[in-house]
C-alpha cells in the first residue's frame, strides 16, 4: 500500500482535474482544471523514474558510490511542462478574448453556437 | 488608477532584475554540467521581465523589452537550433558532430565523476544558449501581449 | 539523389519547420511573396513526400535515427533496446502523409488569395506549416512520445487557426477554447498512457512495446484511455461536439486541413489497435466497440446534417458521418482479425475498403469546403436561406460542388462510389444489417446535398449578388486539382488501391513485421 | 439529469485512475531500466557532458525538443494573432 502512495496522489489530482472540468462553469476555472490534470500526469512521470536511495544522474561533484536516478522522465517531464506553460498561456488568451467579445465568461451564456 | 506599485517595489526591482537575468544566463550557459538548461535557464530570465512589467506596467517597460525585438530574438534561436540540427545532417538530422572533436566545445569529459569542464558536450551547449534564447523571447513577448490584452477587456465592461 | 532520399525523413520535417521559423522575420520585409515562399516550401515537401512514397512501395518500410551515427542503425551495440528517436515509415505512414502534403499544399495556393484582406498574414502561414508538420510528425513518428509532442503540436495550431478570425467576431475564439479543451485532455491521457508503458517495460518505441508487452491490467487501461481519446479526436460521436463549431469558425482552406488533421488522429487509434496491440487482446470486442462507433457516427452525423442551415456546419456534420464509414470498415477487420479464414474473405477487403476512404474522404470533404469557401468570399454570408442563384455567374465553382457532393453521395463515376461499394461488400459478409444502414446513410447524405445545391446554386440570380463573379484563379487551381484526382480515383479505383491502399493494409495487419524492421528480428 | 451522467461518468474515470494506480509496481523500484542504464553508463562517453538529463534532452532526443520549442513557437504566434487589430 505504501509502495504506491505517489500514483494514488496522481489519480486524486486528475480526478480533481476532470471533477472541475466537467462541473464548472468558468472559462477560466476549466483552464484551471486542465492544468490541474496536466500537473498530475507530470508528477506520474516523475515517480516512475524514481531509485530507492540514488542521486540525481549528474557527474560533476557527484557524491562517490552512489546508483543514480532513472533520467528518461525527467527529459520527458520537462518536454510536457513546457507544452504545459503553451497550452495554458493560450487557453487564457482565448478566455480574455471571449471576455473581450461576449462581455462574460460564463459557459452558460457564451453558447452562441447553440444548434 | 496609476497602477505602478510603491517605491520600495521599484527600488528593488531596478537592483535585482539585472542579477536575475546574469543568474539566467548562468544556468543556460552551464546547462550540460549542472542542473539546468535552456528552458529553466530562458524561463528565469523571463521571470525578470515579469517583474519589470509588473512593476512598471507594460507602458513604462515599453522602451526596455520591444515586442519586435523579442520576436527577431526568438526566430534567431530557434533558427540557430534547428541550423545545428541540420548540421549533423553529413550523418544524421541531431548527430551530435562537435562532441569529442577537440575543437569548439570539443573535449572529452573524464569518465566518472569530475569537476566538470565546461569545453565539453559538442552541440549541447550551443543548444542550450539558443533553446535559451528562444525561450526567453518567447515567455517575454508571451507576457507583454498578454498584459496589453488583457487591459483593454477591462475598457471593453464599461462601454 | 541516394543521398536525399536516405534523409527525406528528416527534411521532409525539417524544411516546413524551417520555413516556419523564417516567416516572422520574412513576412516583415515583404507581406506580397510571403504566400509563395510557403506555397513553394510546400510544394518541395510534396515532391519529398512522393519520392519517399515510391521508395517505400518498392521496397519496404523506411527507417531514420535521429542522431544516430547511422540513418538505419536502431540498437545500439550490444542492446536490445532502442535508445533514440525512430522514424519508422511503412505503408500506411506514407499513405497519409501523401494525403497530408496533397491538403497543406493546396491549402498554401488557395490562401494565397482567399487570406487577401487578412491581416496578420505571417502568423497564419507560419501556424498553417506548423499544423502540416504536426501532422506528419504524428504519421512519421516510431515513438509514442514523439508522436504526444507532434499531437500537441497539431492540435495548438488548428486551435491558434481557428481561433484566427476572433478579431471580427466572438464565435472563432468559442469555438477555438472547445477545441482547445478536448485536444488538451486527449494529449494529457496519451501522456499518462505513455507513463503506463514507461513505467512497465522502461521504452519508448512503439515496436519495442509492442514485442515487450505482456496485456497486464495497466496496458487494457492503456489501451481504453487510447482508443477513446483519439476517437474523441478523431470527431466520432458521442464526443463530436466540437467538430461542427472547429469545422465551420475556422477559414475555409484551414478547415481542409483539419479534416485531414482529425484523420491523422483516425490513423493513430489504427496504429494504437493494430501495430502495438494486434491479435493479443481479444480484437472481437474492440472490433465491435469501433463499429458501434462508426454506425452511430454515421447515423447521428447524417441526421443533424438535413436539419442545418449553415453551410459549412452541414458539412462538418457530413465529415462526422463519413468518419463513421472509415470507423465501421476497420472494426470489421479488426473484429474478424483473430480467425484468418473470415480475413482473407472479407476483412482485409473491408479494410481496403476505408482505408481508401480516408483519401477519398480527404480529397472531396476538402474540396466542398473550398466551395463553401469561395461562396463566402464572394456574398460574405454562409447561411443558405441567404444565398440563392449562384450558378449563373460562378459557374466554376458549381461544376466543383456538383463533383463534390456526387463524390461524398457516392455516385458511380466518382472515388466516394469506390471506396463505399468496397465496404459495403464486405461489411455484407460479415452482417447485412450494417451495411444497409451504410447505404441509407449514404442516400440521406445524397438528400441532403441535393437540397444544399437547391438552396445556394439554383433559382432566380438575387439582386444583391448580380456583380458577383467568379473566385480568384489560385483558389480556382486548388478546386480544379482537388476534382481531378476525385475523378482520376473514381475512374481508375483498382489502380490506386492495389499498388496504394493494399500494402497500407498489409502493413497495419502483420505486427510481426512491423517489430522485425525495429528489432531486427529478436 | 445531464449532471449525473457526469458525476457517474467522473466516478468511473477515479476508480479507473485507482486500479492504474494500485496495479503499477511499487515506487522508487524500477522492474526493468535497460534504456535508462545504458544512459548513465555511456552519455558521458559519447557526448562529453556531465548532465545526463541534458544529453537526454538535446542529443539522444533532440528531436522532441525541437517538437517542443515548436510548440512554444505556436503559442506564442497564436497569441499574437489573437491580440492583433483587426484589419484596417
Amino acid at each position: 500500500m505504501i509502495g504506491n502512495f505517489p500514483y494514488i496522489a496522481v489519480a486524486i489530482l486528475i480526478g480533481l482535474g476532470v471533477y472541475t472540468l466537467i462541473f464548472k462553469k468558468n472559462l477560466i476555472k476549466i483552464a484551471i482544471g486542465i492544468t490541474l490534470i496536466e500537473s498530475g500526469a507530470n508528477l506520474f512521470l516523475i515517480t516512475l523514474g524514481y531509485r530507492k536511495g540514488a542521486v540525481a544522474p549528474i557527474y560533476t561533484q557527484a557524491p562517490e558510490g552512489m546508483t543514480m536516478v532513472l533520467p528518461t522522465p525527467q527529459a520527458l517531464t520537462l518536454t510536457s511542462i513546457v507544452i504545459g506553460v503553451a497550452t495554458t498561456a493560450l487557453i487564457l488568451s482565448i478566455a480574455m478574448i471571449i471576455y473581450k467579445k461576449y462581455g462574460t465568461i460564463n459557459t452558460d451564456e457564451v453558447r452562441r453556437l447553440k444548434e | 488608477m496609476k497602477n505602478e506599485m510603491s517605491r520600495i517595489v521599484r527600488t528593488v526591482t531596478t537592483l535585482i532584475y539585472g542579477f536575475i537575468i546574469v543568474y539566467g544566463f548562468y544556468v543556460i550557459a552551464h546547462g550540460h554540467l549542472t542542473p539546468g538548461g535552456g528552458f529553466q535557464g530562458g524561463a528565469i530570465a523571463a521571470s525578470a521581465f515579469a517583474l519589470l512589467v509588473v512593476t512598471y506596467g507594460d507602458q513604462g517597460v515599453k522602451d526596455f523589452l520591444k515586442k519586435d525585438i523579442l520576436s527577431l530574438v526568438e526566430s534567431t534561436g530557434l533558427v540557430l537550433f534547428i541550423a545545428f540540427a541540420f548540421f549533423g545532417l553529413g550523418v544524421t538530422f541531431f548527430y551530435n558532430f562537435m562532441a569529442n572533436s577537440g575543437g569548439l566545445f570539443g573535449n572529452s569529459a573524464i569518465i566518472g565523476i569530475n569537476p566538470g569542464d565546461l569545453n565539453t558536450g559538442g552541440i549541447i551547449p550551443i543548444m542550450n544558449i539558443a533553446v535559451g534564447l528562444e525561450v526567453l523571447a518567447a515567455l517575454g513577448v508571451i507576457i507583454l501581449t498578454m498584459s496589453v490584452g488583457s487591459k483593454n477587456t477591462k475598457k471593453k465592461e464599461n462601454s | 539523389m541516394s543521398s536525399i532520399l536516405t534523409h527525406s525523413p528528416a527534411l521532409v520535417m525539417a524544411l516546413p519547420l524551417l520555413a516556419a521559423f523564417l516567416t516572422p522575420v520574412v513576412g516583415r520585409f515583404n507581406r506580397k511573396i510571403l504566400g509563395w515562399f510557403i506555397s513553394v516550401i510546400l510544394g518541395l515537401t510534396l515532391g519529398i513526400t512522393i519520392l519517399m512514397a515510391i521508395q517505400i512501395l518498392t521496397n519496404g518500410s523506411m527507417i531514420y535515427v535521429f542522431g544516430g551515427s547511422e540513418a538505419g542503425l536502431t540498437l545500439p551495440s550490444g542492446y536490445t533496446v532502442p535508445i533514440r528517436i525512430i522514424f519508422h515509415i511503412d505503408a500506411m505512414g506514407i499513405f497519409m502523409g501523401l494525403i497530408t502534403a496533397v491538403v497543406s499544399f493546396l491549402a498554401a495556393i488557395y490562401s494565397l488569395s482567399f487570406m487577401q484582406k487578412e491581416s496578420g498574414l505571417e502568423k497564419y502561414y507560419a501556424l498553417l506549416l506548423l499544423l502540416a508538420t504536426g501532422m506528419f510528425g504524428m504519421e512519421f513518428t516510431g515513438d509514442i512520445f514523439n508522436f504526444f509532442v507532434f499531437l500537441e503540436i497539431a492540435s495548438i495550431s488548428s486551435v491558434a487557426l481557428i481561433a484566427f478570425r476572433s478579431t471580427l467576431s466572438g464565435e472563432p475564439a468559442e469555438a477555438g477554447y472547445k477545441y482547445m479543451v478536448v485536444s488538451s485532455i486527449s494529449a494529457l491521457m496519451v501522456l499518462f498512457a505513455v507513463g503506463l508503458f514507461y513505467g512497465q517495460y522502461d521504452v519508448l518505441n512503439m515496436a519495442t512495446i509492442a514485442s515487450v508487452m505482456q496485456f497486464t491490467q495497466l496496458d487494457k487501461i492503456a489501451l481504453i484511455l487510447l482508443v477513446t481519446v483519439l476517437s474523441m479526436k478523431a470527431g466520432s460521436v458521442p464526443m463530436h461536439m466540437w467538430t461542427p463549431d472547429a469545422y465551420s469558425e475556422a477559414p475555409a482552406a484551414i478547415t481542409m486541413v483539419l479534416v485531414a488533421a482529425s484523420q491523422a488522429s483516425l490513423y493513430a487509434l489504427f496504429r494504437v489497435s493494430f501495430s502495438l496491440y494486434n491479435i493479443s487482446l481479444n480484437t472481437v470486442t474492440i472490433g465491435w466497440i469501433i463499429i458501434i462507433l462508426g454506425v452511430l457516427s454515421m447515423f447521428i452525423g447524417v441526421t443533424m446534417a438535413i436539419i442545418q442551415k449553415d453551410i459549412k456546419r452541414l458539412m462538418a456534420y457530413h465529415a462526422i458521418s463519413q468518419t463513421g464509414y472509415m470507423l465501421l470498415g476497420v472494426g470489421v477487420g479488426l473484429a474478424v482479425l483473430a480467425n484468418p479464414v473470415a480475413l482473407d474473405s472479407f476483412g482485409i477487403k473491408a479494410m481496403e475498403g476505408s482505408i481508401f476512404h480516408i483519401m477519398n474522404h480527404a480529397m472531396y470533404k476538402g474540396l466542398l469546403f473550398l466551395t463553401a469557401g469561395a461562396l463566402f468570399y464572394r456574398t460574405g454570408t454562409r447561411d443558405l436561406n441567404k444565398m440563392g442563384g449562384l450558378a449563373n455567374n460562378m459557374f466554376y465553382t458549381t461544376i466543383f460542388f456538383i463533383i463534390g457532393a456526387a463524390a461524398i453521395a457516392g455516385i458511380p463515376p466518382f472515388n466516394g462510389f469506390a471506396s463505399k461499394l468496397i465496404i459495403y461488400e464486405s461489411v455484407y459478409k460479415f452482417n447485412p444489417l450494417l451495411s444497409i444502414i451504410a447505404m441509407l446513410v449514404s442516400i440521406l447524405t445524397l438528400a441532403s446535398f441535393v437540397k444544399v445545391f437547391h438552396s445556394a446554386f439554383l433559382g432566380p440570380k438575387l439582386e444583391q449578388y448580380k456583380k458577383v463573379q467568379e473566385v480568384p484563379k489560385s483558389m480556382l487551381f486548388a478546386m480544379a486539382t482537388l476534382a481531378c484526382i476525385i475523378v482520376l480515383f473514381g475512374l481508375f479505383p483498382d489502380v490506386i488501391v492495389k499498388n496504394l491502399v493494399h500494402p497500407a493494409v498489409m502493413a497495419l495487419i502483420n505486427q510481426t513485421n512491423y517489430t522485425a524492421t525495429i528489432l531486427g528480428g529478436i | 439529469m445531464k449532471k449525473s451522467i457526469f458525476a457517474i461518468a467522473l466516478v468511473f474515470f477515479v476508480a479507473f485512475m485507482l486500479v492504474a494506480a494500485f496495479g503499477m509496481r511499487i515506487f522508487g523500484e524500477p522492474t526493468v531500466s535497460e534504456m535508462d542504464d545504458y544512459y548513465i553508463q555511456n552519455a558521458q562517453a559519447e557526448t562529453g557532458a556531465n548532465n545526463v538529463v541534458t544529453t537526454i534532452v538535446f542529443d539522444y532526443r533532440g528531436f522532441d525538443t525541437l517538437g517542443e520549442a515548436t510548440v512554444l513557437f505556436t503559442a506564442v504566434l497564436g497569441i499574437t494573432a489573437l491580440f492583433r487589430e483587426a484589419a484596417k
